[in-house]
């Protein structure tokens, strides 16, 4: 492997370059027409455009992309997050055009790209789901449903979805009728009567396992994340360790994220995502195939560098570290910094950054792509830096963050900095009692 | 520095139409400057990294001239084999439907078709090279009908 | 510099339309601007970061004025002891000698005189409050002799 | 302690103030007339101007600093380093004032400040000092004090300087001639034929150890940090660890340094200068009774904040680990970017800073003061940025720093970032074989 062809934009094409750097790869950046200025292009060995500025034409453009890599001499496309980083068929077609893709098999992907398919593969392989039933027939069944599957539980109507359908049981007495309720709303507004019940997770963390794994069979966990801080499934600010863990939970999430990863021989760096509820039981969510947004908090803490990882793995090396190498030190954040005000309801902020000051200092880290002087493409996602502190404790880190976003500076454009500022000084959060939960919450508290 | 000769300085500059002027004495250090127009008011505070990404070429061209760019990426081929002729040339004449080269994406051949009537001014583009989206090809010459 | 030649100096750029002159003397620093309000002109590539350092107040001043600057940093005082006259306010006459203000700096009553003959138009600081360096503490209008 | 005056400027000025920051207390800078627009005073939450641009006149006008900080309310001042920091009078009058001085005693810094004083303090306290004798009498008696110290050893004439009545001896056969030449030269040059002797350190290297201490009489040391690589005793890169020692001599070496600050009732952050020899015999050479410029490289491999650690011990708190919880991990290495143009024998580049990027990304740390726009001023020193970082090994570490100053961007004035590259490419440096006459080797082999 001597050259890269990194098929992303952003933040994290700049991360991927400067690893290559380090590992002395030569780089090849695409881009998208109007993107030309952004960071990624100029910080590359090379860039070819590969089409014009919405994603689908150019940064989802599959046949453009191989052949910029083909036609530049690459032999390896790094997919980023996003965009192509989870798509088989364009893993599939890197292989049969000669080029490593530096991520797991196509198989790999399909399996954990399947969400239905992956919770039974996840079953199988000894990894905890959520408890869940089949069509359920009548208040008899429910209830012994119910008794086998611990209140409190869920009933769902099939065809459900915003929450028309559903109905949260606390205790037997409420099963029969809510399960008639269910039933109703299912047939009143999707003409389906069939209701199927799952175990109601109370108050829960959202806690990821990274994992890295090689082609030899090697896997290791890299510890967990918690990612809790989530407005509409978006997370917005991650911390590694997670405050709710111990050492042995920890463990036993990690072992039960490298049995997920060894169900689908994966290979490189992945994420399994759980949900944690307040008695300590994980449940499998979902397998990220890819490099996350929010890697670098566990890169902080460990001292490994996941995407350096991905790329010799995908270079066939095998894992430089065993499970019993794997340290972990201190506490680290990452705020992400959106271009989006939180006071017009998170509406994308795009224009031209007029001027801008990234923190500096002991144990900030900027992974970003702001600069003063650079319009933010209204085409993509919003994220124009990750701030990442690292600190002793989390109570060093948590002042650490608020210094450093309080000498950040963003001209020109509405950030989410003030939110995150707001987040920070939140007794809930500081005292790390929170749950996917606290954001809405927090919000709701401003009267929105 | 003598008072005198800063005004005469200061009277200087207050009739040109400066709008800035900053003067340091001592071996002199004097800065003029008239703000105003955009260009020069955006901040253009990042330079660029080094190295800086390539720029395609884009020389100063007769008016009127119609720029062929590449539809996709591809490997750019002038004939439709290695050795055999080239499909135009500068001063070939063509038409719309008549192949003016080729790009070869993924093992594809994709031939490139003139969409006007004129004549092939220059061939921009290296055969075997890879071309990027967008890409100046070849200029034409319209036809004037 | 002596006075009549700042005199001079404020009296052409009065005259001129600059909206902004800053002047050290000593090897001389000169700055004239002709700047909307906003000072767009400058370009500002960084941002103050918050919060901003305090700025002393510069407020436009009627020509010919001199102003009085603390020679170091220290607490201002107007009168000699607490409940006491203030030396000076608005309309006094001084001249040369003549006791302006008192500045504290470690224990230390540092008299401020005057060096021209003139009349108080401004005390600007404020009594008990610290001084920096080169700060404004009064205006004085100099008697023509 | 509520708010602290930090009397200096530059980048140790922002990191103090960080520091400040993150433990919860209020910054008050001071600056020159002209400085206005450096960025400390930006960053302070209030800035007195303390005189005119000349250091004499302001960071180092004691009358002026002390009466901004009681007229501004401080109840410290944190000297940062150089200016007053190795002042003792200047922290005596700080306490005179009813300001805590973030350094050590008077006593100390007078202690360690006259360096023959020290010299014979270290010996007492059995602290390695370079073997060496007073005035020499006749060849005899230098033959006999030769053989005590071991060859080579230096003859040098008592008035000498800049290598005059000066030689080195390699072998007893040489003694005699060279003790005559030596007094010769000295009664030539200086009317002095005083001859001292002191063992000769061939290729000696700069190894310093920091330490830590509080007002309780605790005593921890944090390992050592390389700084060999030096032009005309001015460090240009420093390294933490130093690649030629054991653990075992980092044992030694540490004891050592705590016997130091023991001998003096050290408190606070302090460094203890060594010269290591190529057998691994160390000698003291002086004490820093302050932070040094190169503390982040000791920083990034303990985790421990040196500067949060000087005003805890500042406000009397106890030491918060003991030496058994020092532990290191990876790798640093620090390039002082100074506005100097190497290619000009080193001359001062003041100006403006036109454009200016800053490296970004893992494990890439900042401490400058650098930013688009601004001038740097030509009264103080040329130091704009520190580029530190951090990586698994040595390895990773140079080819990181690579990285980053790769992508720096600085515009206008001339750096010392293309040394700083070719230091980084010399094969004696990643072989980590270097002395502290690396660098004019280096120099001398560009035919300068």
């Amino acid at each position: 492997m001597k050259r890269v062809l990194i098929a992303n934009r952003g933040e994290i094409a700049l991360r991927v370059i400067r690893a290559c750097r380090e590992l002395g790869l030569e780089t090849v950046a695409v881009y998208a027409r109007g993107d030309e200025d952004s960071p990624h292009v100029a910080l590359a060995d090379r860039a070819v455009c590969i089409g014009p500025a919405p994603a689908p034409l150019s940064y989802l453009n599959v046949q453009n992309i191989l052949a910029a890599a083909l036609g530049s001499g690459a032999d390896a496309v790094h997919p980023g997050y996003g965009f192509l980083a989870e798509n088989a068929d364009f893993a599939e077609l890197c292989a049969d055009c000669g080029l490593v893709f530096v991520g797991p098999s196509p198989a790999a992907i399909r399996a954990m790209g399947n969400k239905d398919r992956a919770r039974q593969l996840m079953a199988a392989a000894g990894v905890p789901v959520i408890p869940g039933t089949g069509a359920v027939a009548d208040a008899r069944e429910a209830a012994k449903l119910a008794g086998k599957i611990s209140y409190p539980v869920l009933l769902k109507a099939a065809a459900g979805g915003g929450g028309k359908g559903m109905r949260l049981v606390e205790e037997p007495g409420q099963l029969a009728r809510a399960l008639e309720l269910a039933r109703r709303e299912g047939e009143a507004a999707f003409s389906d009567a069939t209701v199927y019940m799952e175990k109601y997770i109370r108050r829960p963390r959202h806690v990821e396992i990274q994992i890295l794994a090689d082609n030899h069979g090697n896997v290791v966990h890299l510890g967990e994340r918690d990612c809790s801080v989530q407005r509409r499934h978006q997370k917005l600010l991650e911390e590694a360790p997670c405050p709710a863990l111990s050492p042995a939970l920890r463990r036993r999430m990690g072992r039960a994220a490298v049995r997920a990863a060894r169900a689908v021989r994966y290979s490189g760096a992945g994420t399994v995502e759980f949900l944690l509820d307040e008695q300590g039981n994980f449940y499998f969510m979902e397998m990220n195939t890819r490099i996350q947004v929010e890697h670098p908090v566990t890169e902080m803490i460990t001292g490994i560098d996941l995407v350096k990882a991905q790329l010799l793995a995908a270079a066939g090396e095998e894992l430089a570290i065993r499970q019993e190498d794997v340290a972990f030190r201190g506490w680290a954040l990452e705020c992400r910094i959106n271009a989006e005000d939180p006071r017009q309801d998170f509406q994308p902020s795009p224009g031209v950054i007029t001027g801008y000051r990234p923190p500096e200092g002991p144990w900030v880290r900027i992974d970003g792509v702001a600069r003063a002087g650079w319009r933010v493409p209204p085409h993509y996602d919003s994220l124009i830096a990750k701030v990442i502190v690292w600190g002793q404790d989390r109570a060093e880190a948590i002042a650490r963050m608020e210094r450093a976003l309080g000498e950040m500076a963003v001209q020109g454009i509405a950030t989410t900095v003030p939110l995150h500022l707001k987040i920070l000084a939140d007794p809930e959060f500081r005292r790390g009692h929170y749950d996917t939960g606290f954001l809405a919450r927090l919000l709701a508290g401003d009267g929105r | 520095m003598k008072v005198e000769e800063l005004l005469k300085l200061v009277e200087a500059v207050g009739a040109s139409d400066f709008d800035e002027f900053v003067l340091e004495a001592q071996d002199v250090k004097l800065t003029l400057r008239r703000g105003r127009p955009g260009g020069s008011l955006v901040p253009q505070p990042e330079p660029a990294p080094v190295p800086a990404a390539p720029v395609p070429d884009q020389p100063v061209r007769e008016p009127g001239l119609v720029e062929v760019t590449a539809p996709m990426v591809g490997t750019f081929y002038r004939a439709p084999a290695p050795g055999a002729e080239p499909f135009v040339q500068a001063g070939s004449r063509v038409k719309p439907g008549d192949t003016l080269c080729i790009l070869e994406a993924m093992k594809l051949m994709n031939e490139i078709e003139a969409e006007i009537e004129g004549e092939v001014v220059d061939v921009v583009a290296e055969n075997g090279q890879l071309v990027e989206f967008g890409q100046v090809l070849m200029t034409l010459r319209p036809c004037k009908p």
